[in-house]
């Protein structure tokens, strides 16, 4: 076993385990912390197969902004706290076997049988002056500028979709809504209850 | 390095729109609340405009154009996805003004967000590669979400957000993982490459494909809503509001059907054996299943979402006829186009029925529509008529095309198991028109007339009125619909 | 060709029609007596020029004519014409019925006076005449056919001419199922003709009988039968339905639910005998069918026989009228079954005057007595009514074949020839016409006895209201008794003995069966015929049936009674009519709307209604209730069904392919 | 003049042009107008039959009066209309029942009644539609289309249970008719167009011809209808109003034939040939069976409903008697009565069961809760004399009698079967009986006995639009029954032509 | 050596993992974004793991995408989860079920 494979199995264990416990705890705060864990291993990984500037896009953005986001809203909503699973454990069995078969059919066609070292060998080495930014930049604003435009449009959507979802009106004004004036119906105003009448009383005392 | 300078002016409405939005939501910050309705205009404005400009491309551009080194298309195809589009979007957003505006929804970034929603499914149209696939997905359905959710008053429309969003991710996932089969396969994203290289491909290469093509499909048909990948679809439309509903329903529909096409036919008819036999039994279970569910619907909304799922199925007849047949993939085109015209219309009526605080979703609602106000009533009869499938409205010849493909493809069990169905989904169409035409409204503010905004009735008549004359006058339509896929 | 008469014979046929069409549209404009006097005014022409064609064709023996008014219909092979035959046969015929029609009208006039539906009444019997004129006229078996469910029609709303009347509503519409069942047979024998023969028109027909007479129809597994016989029975049975032979004689007594003057016109003179007409028409025809003829003979011997005997039992005057004339018809059917069809013919013309008779007579009774028709409930009425006494008793004796009366000379030629004839069956056919001639005075001259005779039975106020009837009523009486007593001594000769023979060559008869003229050497005039009746034992056999009669319901009533203890079970069976009525009730009508509701209540509603269509619907509906329970709500659901579809698809593609 | 108009399509569109307008006149406010300008299209319409009528060379078999114009290019879909005897005898029957249909409205309609004119004005374009379509796929849209209108008349003017009535009329159609979609899409598939003319003597395998048969027999036998795909028409019939009762019996009926006429028997003569048996025996189960029914029915309108089938039952039995009739005499004359029958009694039937429709409207607008049950009713004969005597007549003419329409139909096709085989005939002859049963015991406890209670007592008689209405029928009956040669004389080449085409190679030989 | 199915397995493990979080959790939609980034990250890993196998950058470039999608995906998914908060005061899985049927 060389170290490269140390590694690898390593980080893959450290990975799944975690990806599990992102999955299994039962405090989404933990769970966070787990996934931070899991995207560290993973990007051990990456870097292993030699795309370092995803390796570290992948910690910078994700374990930097976007766990952080995660665990800022955690504690904002105050959710952290978390009611008894019911039908968890029941209904575990069936789905860990549909998920089970289908991972099991996954790897039958990625396994080694087509993805092996004979059907794909190693790559020859990148010469020594590869960056693999350089060549990641080069292509993302030539080749992929088009996409790339796009991203960005995503990004703009997504802070637009943000903000509006996020944000709060403040309810400093107040105006009539003539429309809802109209539709009103008296029987939103004024509900007439029925109830029993009370007993009559003799008046005279019922002697 | 061997890059060439892409062709900038095939993406002009593209970039038009992209400007626009831009313009619009800067107009839109800087605009006092009372004259947001600007923003409104701009938006349908963008709209139209850009549609002047992909129609002048149709006329400029008669050959493909691939640019974007191979992430960008410019074909009739996408021309006419694009106006369609385009069309079927302003109908949409002409509709939520009135909804968007009674309720509280922020209205500038609805409309804003619809325009990015838009031009997602323009890259979605455009788009030649995986990459360029994905990424118009995502902005259409990133800002779907949102939109879904801006009602945020309202428990429905959050919870139908929540859940969209999130069976919407798991769906890109899927997508995703398919594509990274298929980019492991073939060592390409881009639509042409990837149909070349899988010409001659060997066993291994193709039963990787044969994986991706599962995940991709699934992902693919998440966006259509087909059985079984469709539970989405009668929460979402069910629980968003109605003009979102109306959205949700048409365009996007037309833009997935264009990225179906590129990712099947283009990208991987070496494995269409195996797409095909799964969209067959994807159609048939959406036919069925659409059908039968929406009888037992009371929401109008809902059973509409069922309608959805089933006549979904029937598109995906199109495409499974298509590989064997002369107007398979035509006919589905049609088929979605006109659909998506009918569903926005039927979609129209409940959101400009609707009155905020009074939806008028459930079946009951619709008592003696006819006596309130005939006009509408007929309208949705003909858009009901039309959905079952019922000529001379234009649903039957857009059924009429998929049997047709079906028939010379030698599906004929496939034919006549679509038309039981359609008996079947004619059950609820049919009580839909009872409701409307056979019942009395029932007693007080609901047997009143109804009065509607001009603009909203201009937009429904259309509406209404293009299901009967295209199914009268079919023949440009479906002309189109074959020029783009030839 | 002379076809001068033929549109004489057009217009006698029209004439009866405008007159109904008259009465009918207008007849509430124009008044009861403008009505009644057009009606009247136009059979009487239709009788005159009826009169006229006969002396034309029959006396002068100009040649018969035939002439298409109108091409009806053609259809690829088949032409149908409606076209006219004026023969000797149908010259004579039409005399009878315009002039039988002609009394009817009158007599109407006073009978129903006082009805609100005066003038529908003129329009009825005016359009009968009318159908009955055509049946008779017609060329061929489709014209016939429509005279034919013409007078079927008309009889149905005579019937039922008093609508609020359920027995008369019931009568009615029994009426005409019974007569649509001979219509089946009927219109088949037409289908197998045309088919057969390639046309309907007698000649034709006539002409083509060598053609067919060798080719089979299969019918039944058993082998093939005779066309000629298959057409002849199917013919014969039509005749049934009208000519109320058994087992469709049942609708006849009903009918006498009808007016009085419909009795008489419709189910005495006219429409019955129009089986025996159409036989005889078709003679040609049923001489090459012996099988045919001895069904003919056959039923007809058993109708006359056992339908008189009811008659016997029966208390209602016009009923026992009724079964008489089944009886009549039942001898001139056995006639044509012998090949006697001219005595058949000979028979008809005496019975329509006969009967015709004693059914106004009896009419005038029932006004007499305000529309009391129980026999035992009258008694001693020839004080009070002598002229109808009279003309009922002439009537009697006339269809008791006394001689000289009309209905001697008929009945007995008929009781000889049937003596004469080999068809199979004769014997049996000989036997029932004799006791028919013991049975014939037996009822009738009950009927007399109890009417006119004895003690008065009615209730006091009757009674003193009781008087002789108008004389409206009176003339038509007394204008066919004329003929009631001497029409038969005059026609016997002419009719069935005298060559050329009246009807001349209107009837075919093949020579081995030619009866009549084996009877035609005994024949030495009609005087001589009444003389030596006295030698046959018909006559005495006649004479018994009245002394038994006036013991019976004079003298020995308690006899009767006596007898009627000891033969209980005879008479249950007598007073059930066989039990026809109850056969027919239970099986055909009780039995078809079993089956109806059957069919109804479970194949459709339930079968195909309720498990094939809304079956269907429900279960889907079931099912839909059922499914959406999946669409539960919970994401995890969705994603699960999701997942389990992805895992499914990629199953199937990567391990089953 | 008239020969250079479109004939046929001012009679298809100006139904339905008029329809628009009446619909412009809005709610019951203008009633009065919606009134006049529904009459007098649909009497414009058949005042434009008389050219259609005289200009027609009815000795020859080939299309008249044809249009031709591309329409939908994708598919070689043509708005091809065009007559031949057949048609044309049924367009003039459908024109005809038209202007009844609205004038009885007219009467008795009140509410919604522009609604109304416009729902029967399309259906009348819309039939005129179907029965001059010589495209295929006009035919098909036309004989769906007409469904809409007819699913609101039931469903808007019907009583009680008309919303499930309504429905399954329109299902069990709509069902029937997806096969012959399917059929039809097979044979634009070997054909490569969708003229029907082009259909006829196509070189099909049995085995297809059979499939085609029985997708063709779906459809029409639903429509005809045949036993055992009748049972929507009793409810249909029960709760359309009187008006769509009318048209459904009279024409809608008629389509199911027709379709036979036209498809089945010409495109597939080898399987019609095949399965005439099976074809006959479901026709002579419609009469007997259906007529037993009939019997036990307590709801007048049921009853003429399913007297209509019964009836229809000796139209598919002429049409498909033909096979043996020609087997049987090898020569083609003689099978002409049976076809000629067949469309005969399609058009005696409209007049017979049309006018007893109307007649039970007429009835049931005077009861006071619009009951349609016979036991509600007796004595109608005392109030309302004129109308007894007109449903007498109407009556007859259903129970066959000579003289009026429905006879002259019955008695060719009973005798045609005689020449196919004699138990054929004898069946289908007991029609003489049933119908008399159903129809005169209906008659009997309706009109006759005495007045059944005070709701009757208060009848007035026929109004005069009634009568004139009546008396257009009567004229029609006896019209058809005295001297149906006029309508025989535009059959006669059309089906000489027709059974031509439909005799397969093993009878030719 | 490390081969390329090695990668793809431990993808293809973490892809499992990431769809049984959804499946079966019924806590908090926390959870089910963070399963959805599990995805994500296999996918990524796919790309990565072909791209230096086939010797194509085309996958890193596509990583690169998927990682800005996911942080926008991330973001509206929160602020949509922020806005179901608000209006229903949970975010229960197994409370997501107003509608159905």
């Amino acid at each position: 076993m060389t170290v490269l494979q140390l590694i690898f199995y390593a980080f893959s264990a450290v990975a799944i385990f975690s990806g599990l416990m992102v999955v299994g705890s039962s405090n989404p705060v933990r769970g966070a912390l787990f996934l931070v864990l899991s995207f560290f291993c993973m990007a051990g990984l990456w870097i292993l197969l030699q795309a370092e500037f995803l390796a570290l896009i992948l910690v910078l953005v994700y374990v930097g902004a976007v766990m952080t986001l995660f665990l800022f809203v955690v504690m904002m909503l105050s959710v952290n706290r978390v009611s008894v699973q019911e039908g968890f454990v029941r209904y575990l069995p069936v789905c860990a076997l549909i998920v089970l078969m289908i991972v099991g059919l996954m790897i039958m066609v990625v396994g080694p049988e087509r993805f092996g070292l004979t059907q794909i060998p190693m790559p020859a080495a990148f010469p020594a002056d590869y960056s693999n930014m350089v060549s990641l930049g080069e292509v993302l604003y030539t080749d992929y500028v088009f996409p790339f435009e796009v991203a960005a449009v995503i990004l703009l959507t997504a802070i637009i979709a943000a903000i509006s979802l996020t944000h709060r009106q403040s309810k400093k004004h107040k105006s009539q809504n003539i429309s809802k004036q109209i539709a009103v119906k008296a029987g939103d105003r004024l509900r007439i209850v029925k109830m029993p009448s009370e007993p009559k009383i003799n008046p005279t005392g019922g002697q | 390095m061997n890059f060439t300078m892409p062709v900038f002016s095939v993406a002009i409405p593209d970039i038009f729109m992209l400007c626009m939005a831009a313009i619009a939501l800067l107009v839109d910050v800087f605009l006092p609340k009372k004259k947001r309705i600007i923003t409104f205009f701009i938006v349908q404005a963008t709209l139209v405009i850009t549609f002047i400009l992909t129609v002048s491309q149709y006329i400029h551009y008669p050959s493909p154009i691939i640019t974007f080194s191979g992430n960008y298309i410019l074909d009739k195809l996408a021309i006419i996805l694009k106006m369609f589009i385009c069309v079927v979007s302003f109908f949409a957003f002409a509709y939520s003004r009135e909804y968007v505006n009674e309720r509280h929804i922020a209205r500038g970034e609805y409309f804003i967000l619809g325009l990015f929603a838009v031009l997602g499914m323009m890259v979605m149209a455009s788009a030649y590669s995986f990459l360029s696939i994905y990424l118009g997905l995502e902005l259409l359905s990133l800002s779907l979400y949102a939109m879904v959710a801006l009602q945020k008053d309202s428990v429905d429309a959050t919870e139908a957000a929540m859940k969209y969003f999130v069976m919407g991710a798991l769906a890109s996932g899927l997508l995703l993982y398919g594509i990274s089969m298929v980019y492991g396969a073939t060592g390409s994203i881009q639509m042409f490459e990837i149909g070349n290289l899988l010409v001659n491909s060997t066993p291994n290469q193709h039963m990787i494909v044969v994986l991706g093509l599962g995940f991709i499909l699934a992902g693919l048909l998440f966006k259509f809503g087909a059985v079984p990948f469709h539970m989405w679809v009668p929460d979402v439309y069910a629980g968003a509001p109605t003009c979102m509903t109306l959205f949700i329903a048409s365009a996007p529909k037309i833009a997935a059907f264009g990225i179906t096409m590129r990712i099947l036919v283009e990208a991987m008819p070496s494995v269409q054996v195996q797409w095909e036999h799964m969209l067959t039994v994807v159609a048939v279970l959406s036919m069925f299943f659409g059908n039968v569910l929406a009888i037992a619907q009371t929401n109008v909304k809902r059973m509409l979402a069922y309608s959805s799922i089933a006549h979904i199925g029937y598109m995906l007849l199109g495409i499974i006829a298509g590989p064997n047949s002369a107007e398979g993939y035509s006919a589905a085109m049609f088929y979605v186009s006109t659909y998506v015209i009918v569903a926005a219309g039927a979609f129209a009526i409940i959101s400009i029925l609707s009155k905020s605080g009074k939806e008028f979703e459930q079946l009951n609602d619709y008592r003696g529509l006819n006596s309130r106000n005939p006009w509408l009533a007929f309208m949705m009869l003909l858009l009901m008529f039309s959905m079952a499938g019922v000529p001379p409205t234009v649903g039957f010849f857009a059924k009429l095309g998929l049997l047709e493909a079906l028939v010379e493809a030698h599906l004929v069990w496939l034919a006549a198991l679509a038309l039981l169905f359609a008996i079947i989904g004619a059950y609820y169409y049919l009580r839909m028109v009872m409701y409307m035409y056979f019942e009395e409204p029932l007693p007080g503010a609901s047997s009143t007339p109804i009065k509607l905004a001009p603009d909203m009735m201009i937009a429904v008549s259309i509406n209404g009125v293009a299901a009967l004359l295209l199914g009268l006058f079919p023949s440009t339509f479906i002309d189109m619909c074959r020029i783009s896929l030839v | 060709m002379n076809t001068q008469l033929l549109s004489i014979a057009l217009d006698v046929i029209l004439l009866p029609l405008v007159g109904s069409l008259i009465a009918g549209f207008f007849g509430k404009i124009i008044g009861k007596r403008a009505t009644h006097t057009i009606a009247i005014a136009l059979v009487g022409i239709a009788f005159v020029m009826a009169t006229y064609l006969f002396k034309m064709i029959v006396l002068n023996g100009q040649p018969a004519e035939e002439g298409v008014v109108y091409t009806w219909m053609q259809s690829g092979a088949f032409q149908f014409d409606v076209s006219l035959l004026l023969d000797r046969l149908s010259a004579t015929m039409i005399c009878i019925v315009t002039f039988v029609s002609l009394a009817v009208h009158i007599y109407t006039v006073g009978y129903m006076a006082d009805d609100p539906g005066y003038q529908r009444f003129f329009c009825y019997v005016s359009l009968f005449t009318f159908a009955m004129l055509i049946l008779v006229l017609a060329n061929n078996l489709l014209i016939m056919f429509f005279g034919w469910e013409g007078v079927g029609l008309v009889s149905y709303l005579l019937i039922g001419f008093w609508f609020k009347r359920e027995s008369a509503v019931f009568g009615s519409l029994k009426a005409f199922l019974a007569n649509r069942v001979g219509d089946i047979g009927f219109i088949l024998a037409i289908a197998v003709t045309l088919t057969y023969f390639g046309h309907l028109d007698y000649h034709t027909i006539f002409a083509h009988i060598p053609d067919v007479m060798g080719k089979t129809i299969s019918i039944f597994s058993g082998g093939p039968s005779s066309v000629i016989t298959v057409i002849c029975v199917l013919l014969f049975i039509g005749a049934m339905g009208k000519s109320a032979q058994v087992p469709l004689h049942v609708w006849l007594p009903e009918s006498m639910e009808g007016p009085t003057p419909i009795s008489a016109l419709i189910h005495a003179a006219t429409m019955v005998t129009a089986g025996i007409y159409m036989v005889a028409r078709m003679s040609p025809l049923f001489e090459y069918s012996e099988a045919a003829l001895t069904l003919v003979l056959m039923l007809g011997a058993t109708t006359c026989l056992f339908m008189g005997l009811l008659a016997v039992f029966n208390q209602d005057i016009k009923r026992v009228i009724a079964y008489s004339t089944i009886s009549q018809l039942g001898y001139m059917t056995v006639a044509l079954g012998a090949s006697a069809y001219d005595a058949a013919i000979f028979h008809l013309v005496t019975h329509a005057f006969f009967k015709a008779l004693l059914f106004l007579a009896a009419g005038s009774v029932i006004l007499g007595m305000h529309h009391e028709q129980d026999m035992r409930k009258m008694g001693g009425l020839a004080r009070y009514m002598p002229v109808t006494y009279l003309t009922f008793f002439i009537g009697a004796l006339s269809l008791s074949a006394i001689p000289p009366f009309a209905g001697f000379y008929s009945k007995d030629s008929i009781i000889e020839a049937v003596r004469l004839c080999h068809i199979p069956g004769g014997t049996y056919a000989y036997f029932c016409v004799l006791a028919g001639a013991f049975i014939t005075p037996l009822y009738i001259f009950r009927a007399l006895f109890l009417t006119f005779h004895g003690k008065p039975r009615m209730d006091e106020e009757t009674r003193r209201h009781v008087k002789e009837s108008r004389w409206v009523i009176l003339i038509p009486l007394l204008a066919l008794a004329v003929p009631s007593i001497i029409a038969g001594g005059i026609l016997v000769g002419p009719m069935l003995f005298w060559k050329p023979l009246l009807l001349g060559n209107s009837i075919f008869v093949l020579p081995e069966h030619d009866v009549l003229a084996r009877l035609a050497p005994e024949f030495q005039g009609a005087r001589m015929m009444a003389i030596h009746a006295s030698q046959t034992l018909a006559f005495w056999l006649s004479l018994a049936g009245i002394v038994t009669a006036w013991a019976f319901s004079l003298r020995y009533t308690h006899v009767a009674d006596q007898l009627k203890k000891r033969f209980s079970w005879l008479y249950a069976i007598m007073m059930d009519k066989y039990g026809f009525d109850d056969f027919n009730q239970l099986v055909f009508v009780r039995g078809s709307r079993k089956l109806g509701n059957f069919f109804y209540h479970v194949t459709d509603l339930i079968i195909i209604d309720g498990i094939f269509v809304n079956g269907s619907g429900k279960l889907i509906r079931w099912f839909a209730r059922v499914a959406r329970q999946v669409q539960s709500g919970y994401v995890y659901h969705y994603t699960f069904a999701m997942i389990t579809g992805l895992l499914v698809f990629l199953g199937w593609l990567l391990l089953g392919h | 003049m008239f020969s250079n108009l479109p004939l046929l399509s001012i009679l298809i569109w100006l139904p339905v042009l008029g329809a628009v307008v009446v619909l412009l006149t809005g709610g019951d406010k203008n009633a009065k107008l919606a009134r006049i300008i529904g009459s007098s299209v649909a009497f414009a319409n058949l005042m434009l039959c008389i050219p259609l009528y005289l200009y027609f060379d009815s000795s020859s078999y080939a299309l008249q009066f044809a249009e031709n114009h591309l329409w939908i290019r994708v598919y070689q879909i043509h708005y091809a209309i065009g007559v031949d005897g057949i048609s044309l005898a049924m367009i003039i029957l459908t024109n005809f029942t038209g202007l009844l249909v609205i004038l009885a409205g007219c009467e008795a309609i009140k509410v919604r009644v522009a609604q109304y004119m416009a729902a029967f004005l399309v259906m009348q374009g819309m039939m005129i539609g179907v029965f001059a379509a010589t495209d295929a796929i006009l035919f098909y849209v036309f004989w769906e289309g007409m469904l809409i209108p007819m699913y609101l008349s039931i469903g808007m003017w019907g009583s009680a249970n008309r919303s499930y009535a309504s429905i399954k009329f329109f299902l069990y159609t709509f069902l029937g008719s997806i096969l012959m979609l399917i059929a039809l899409l097979y044979l634009y598939n070997q054909t490569g167009t969708f003229e029907i003319q082009k259909y006829y003597g196509l070189a099909l395998s049995s085995h297809v011809q059979e499939l085609l048969f029985f997708a063709f027999f779906l459809a029409f036998a639903v429509k005809v209808p045949m036993f055992p795909v009748h049972t929507w028409l009793p409810d249909a019939h029960t709760e359309a109003p009187s008006g769509g009762s009318v048209v459904l019996a009279a024409l809608m009926l008629k389509l199911g034939i027709y379709g036979f006429l036209r498809f089945s028997m010409p495109i597939v003569p080898e399987a019609c040939e095949a399965l005439a048996w099976f074809m006959i025996v479901l026709s002579l189960i419609a009469i007997v069976y259906i007529g037993l029914i009939a019997i036990v029915q307590t709801d007048m309108k049921k009853l003429i409903a399913y007297s209509s089938i019964a009836h229809m039952g000796f139209a598919t039995l002429g049409c498909f008697m033909v096979y043996d009739i020609i087997r049987h005499t090898a020569n083609y004359q003689d099978a002409y009565m049976s076809l000629e029958g067949a469309v005969v009694q399609m058009i005696a039937h409209a007049f017979g069961s049309g006018a007893m429709f109307l007649g039970v409207g007429i009835m049931a607008d005077r009861f006071y809760n619009h009951s349609r049950l016979i036991k509600d009713y007796g004595g109608i004969a005392t109030r309302m004399p004129v109308f007894a005597a007109f449903f007498m007549l109407f009556a007859m003419s259903n129970v066959g009698l000579p003289g009026t329409a429905g006879f002259v139909g019955e008695f060719m096709v009973i005798v045609s079967a005689l020449q196919a085989h004699f138990w054929i005939a004898f069946v289908s002859a007991l029609t003489l009986i049933l119908a008399a049963s159903y129809t005169l015991w209906m008659y009997k406890r309706v009109f006759f006995g005495p007045v059944a209670n005070e709701h009757v007592a208060e009848f007035r008689d026929l109004t005069w639009l009634e009568i004139t209405n009546y008396t257009l029928l009567a004229f029609g009956v006896f019209f058809l029954g005295l001297y149906p040669t006029p309508v025989l004389n535009v059959l006669h080449v059309t089906i000489g032509h027709l059974l031509t085409q439909s005799m397969p190679l093993s009878i030719v030989h | 050596m490390l081969s390329l199915s090695d990668f793809l397995i431990v993808a293809a493990i973490l892809f499992g993992i990431g769809m049984a979080g959804i499946i079966i959790n019924r806590k908090n939609i926390i959870t089910l974004l963070m399963s959805v980034e599990l995805i994500l990250l296999a996918v990524n890993t796919n790309f990565v793991a072909f791209s230096y196998y086939l010797h194509n950058i085309v996958g890193q470039v596509f990583v690169f995408f998927i990682l800005t999608v996911a942080a926008a995906e991330a973001a509206i998914g929160l602020a949509i989860m922020v806005v179901l908060f608000r209006r229903r005061g949970t975010i229960e899985v197994q409370e997501l079920d107003q509608l159905k049927g």
